[in-house]
């Protein structure tokens, strides 16, 4: 077996998570990559949606980003931004949304817009919303991937840029999200999911040589450890191998 | 019709002090060249109104140019986060830049409530998140029929919009292809548009996934060839990946950055 | 992924007695095929959703398939009136024909509305007109940035939206190109769709003009070669203006019109 | 001269009013002939928009129906149904409206809906509304061309299909129409326009060899006339023999 990076593991167990024929709205960055292995190895048919306007996008490369022509070029239809939103996102055509985040909540919830001090004077300004707000609340599920750390993990999101399930039951439905919010969280260290009753993420797989203290350590809550908690497949050298030669295609192009 | 300017006389003409601009693009067709030449004719004050404010909107931030930005992702898309715009957030360098926070959606609705004519848009968005209570002009509204609330958001109404594109002819009639983007809704809002375009033709011959913007509902259009370096024109260039890796390190640092606007930006000869 | 089915197949399966059914195109590729299956299938109290119903409504009403009319413009396009529209109207023949009228903006926006999975839409229509005195569901909404009023119509949700198009390939995306109306919201405003297609393709060539509809955001695609015929499809075949002038004098009739039901479509083999 | 029909002079009068490098929002049958007339002749930048979503037709035949192929085939731009109306004619941004009707009054409102009867149980049952009242709310200025006479001139339409100027002055600004309204009805015996002061149709120009007589014979009201009545040209045998171009392509394709 060749030897793998935490983060190659993380996006091999997040491309697995995506399942063939299905529709999946894809954030930039790690989400892309993983969409893209999937799409590359068990789910040829895995209908890619760029919030650029592309529809069934089938790069043979990395993006550079949403907006790469490449999209465009292999995509099934290239609508308008304001049609991605409204035909395709809102009425809940999409099955899966894929999702990074800066910070994450036990309850899902994401920030990615400021951290520390307060909104308009914040201590670090992020990016913003982009589409992650309709994407969390309308597509069938989300999946997050993101790295597992104090600093990710909190307690309580700085800043609630799109919603998870919210303060826990129910929260969803009363606001009228009509998705079914982050079932999953993928990270360097395992998988975490929302437990049915509670909505509460809860740590349900372990990567091969990880921990459940060293989860504990990284997380800023006090994390629930499902009493089923399994141990995942490292990546087979297949997986490595396609997602080698995807990254070495995005420096390529650099 | 639109009248056929160079780029120069169209940013002096329909881009003033204090206006509120939109330069869209979705990594496809930035108009950096335009911001570039909005840079150098020293505008002040301006409102930038963009989904997805990048490097342009970061080197006009860092000059000084703008007062106030109406967006919902502000980032160098595919590297990382916009320093100076961070530096302006967090410490008011050079001016202190206000902010007005939206989605994705919500800015796409409100550039086609714009161009519809409306004054505000209906979608489902923004529930549960932070964003109304920093963000005033995100309301409810309750649908006649059902009842159900939906969010509501107003209008945009820049007073001019500044897009790149494929070429056009010689009435002014636009095309775009590839990634299109919000770009037909923020020239359709805007009370005046200036289109940068690679070249002019005699005749536009059609191309798949084409946006037509007629000559009549464009202010003016300037030949730029390259006006979208370093992002890319489908059919005429392709990104330049390394700049925008470049502008990282550039654009961390204050003096790194002031040097290389006078460089490439203040010196360089006005294009066309 | 769309289902590849036949047309007989696809009427049976997806069009039901009582259903909301909007078979959609702007003179051009109107599915008089797939509403021809629909007559023979002896499908009852439909009702029928379309902007301008034309010759295959009037054909549908005066087979006594239909209930209910939700429309903006009856009329045989270019010639006049469409007589057993107005024979349904005026002296209930066959049946009763109960309306819902409004204006091609609503009728569009309507469609817009329930493609976007929002409950209504909002424009500024219909104001000072008797169509809101005889149609309940046009109403009123207020801005709730400038308290400007405007006029909000219910969202449009068909059971099933019929169109034709020039072809798809073997995952069901469909390409359609020319005057392309408001076939894609029906489509996606509907809970399920069927098309009829001039060809099935390996692989579609892009073409200039063209909207694709991926195949899994709709149910099935038939192949019925001619399926627009006496209206056109641009790139396949032309108007059969003859038919259109002739269809003045067939349907004035009752008997006359029968007769031609009889011979050409009741007696006419199921295509494809 | 060309000895010609009233139809004929009609539609000359009706192209006449039609000004170069302006949009116009072209309604079927006699519009979509009077404006191609125009564009034909003193308007080659005459801008067609028809509803069907062709915005800068130049079709070189008479179109058989607002959705003709050749439509598409010759315009600057084909849209969606949905964009034509909300982002072309909604904003105001086309200066003019072309419209015919089966009934108009004094205050150029329209009918096209029913005539007789009431609306549930009519005499005759009209194709309806179409695109006509949004036209007539938000076009710049609004040309009418109709036959005149007892059917078609009427005290009081049965039906509000399209507002003109409702009862009278100020009533459009009350409605909240922002377009300026039926300036112009061109009939088969001359031209009326609205005054200005008291919004009411107003007889300003008879074709040659009509009288004031016969229009009055042909108007279900007292019709006003105006102090500066005029004659106007007859067509010239350049339109007449561009018009009769025009309609032998329409025969051609029939």
């Amino acid at each position: 077996m060749t030897d793998y990076t935490a983060d190659e593991m993380m996006t091999v167990a997040a491309a697995r998570q995506l399942r063939d024929d299905t529709a999946c709205f894809v954030g930039i960055g790690l989400p892309s990559t993983a969409a893209n292995l999937a799409r590359a190895t068990h789910a040829p048919n895995l209908v890619l949606v760029y919030e650029s306007g592309c529809l069934g996008a089938k790069p043979d490369r990395l993006p550079l980003s949403i907006g790469d022509g490449i999209l465009a070029d292999t995509a099934d239809a290239v609508v308008s931004v304001p049609e991605v939103f409204n035909y395709w996102l809102q009425p809940g055509r999409i099955d899966v949304g894929f999702l990074g985040a800066a910070q994450l909540d036990r309850y899902g919830n994401i920030n990615t817009t400021v951290v520390g001090g307060d909104y308009t004077d914040p201590r670090v300004r992020l990016p913003g919303a982009g589409g992650a707000p309709e994407i969390a609340a309308s597509c069938g599920e989300v999946v997050v991937i993101v790295r597992q750390s104090l600093r990710t993990f909190v307690e309580r999101v700085d800043f609630v840029t799109s919603v998870g399930y919210g303060s826990g039951p129910g929260d969803r439905a009363r606001l009228g999200l009509r998705g079914g919010g982050p079932r999953t969280v993928i990270t360097d260290l395992g998988v975490l999911e929302a437990d049915p009753r509670t909505c509460e993420l809860t740590l349900t797989r372990l990567h091969p040589g990880g921990t459940v203290e060293q989860a504990r350590a990284a997380t800023g809550w006090p994390l629930a450890v499902s009493d089923d908690l399994s141990t995942g497949e490292p990546p087979t050298d297949d997986e490595l191998a396609v997602l080698r030669a995807l990254e070495a295609t995005k420096k390529a192009v650099r | 019709m639109a009248k056929l300017v160079s780029l120069a006389d169209g940013v002096a003409e329909l881009v003033r002090d204090g206006d509120v601009v939109a330069m869209e693009g979705f990594t496809h067709l930035i108009p950096f060249a335009a911001g570039h030449e909005i840079i150098r004719q020293r505008r002040r004050d301006l409102t930038l109104v963009r989904m997805t404010p990048d490097v342009i909107y970061d080197q006009l931030i860092g000059a000084g140019c703008v007062g106030r930005l109406v967006f919902s992702w502000g980032g160098n898309p595919g590297v990382g986060s916009l320093h100076r715009f961070r530096d302006a957030v967090q410490n008011s360098w050079p001016v202190p830049l206000e902010l007005e926070e939206h989605s994705h959606a919500g800015m796409a609705n409100r550039y086609v409530a714009g161009a519809s004519g409306l004054p505000f848009a209906v979608l489902r968005g923004y529930t549960g998140t932070d964003l109304p209570r920093h963000t005033p002009n995100i309301r409810t509204i309750d649908c006649p029929f059902t009842g159900e609330t939906l969010t509501a958001v107003p209008a945009l109404r820049p007073d001019v919009t500044v897009v790149h594109a494929q070429r056009a002819d010689r009435a002014g009639n636009v095309q775009i292809w590839g990634i299109t983007g919000v770009q037909k809704e923020a020239v359709l809002a805007a009370r005046r548009s200036l289109v940068t375009v690679e070249e002019i033709v005699d005749r536009l011959e059609p191309v798949p996934g084409q946006v037509v913007l007629p000559g009549w509902a464009v202010t003016a259009v300037a030949p730029v060839p390259g006006g979208s370096h370093p992002s890319y024109t489908q059919g005429y260039s392709v990104r330049d990946n390394d700049f925008y890796l470049a502008w990282d390190a550039i654009s961390r640092d204050r003096d790194s950055f002031k040097q290389w606007l006078d460089r490439h930006v203040r010196k360089a000869e006005a294009q066309a």
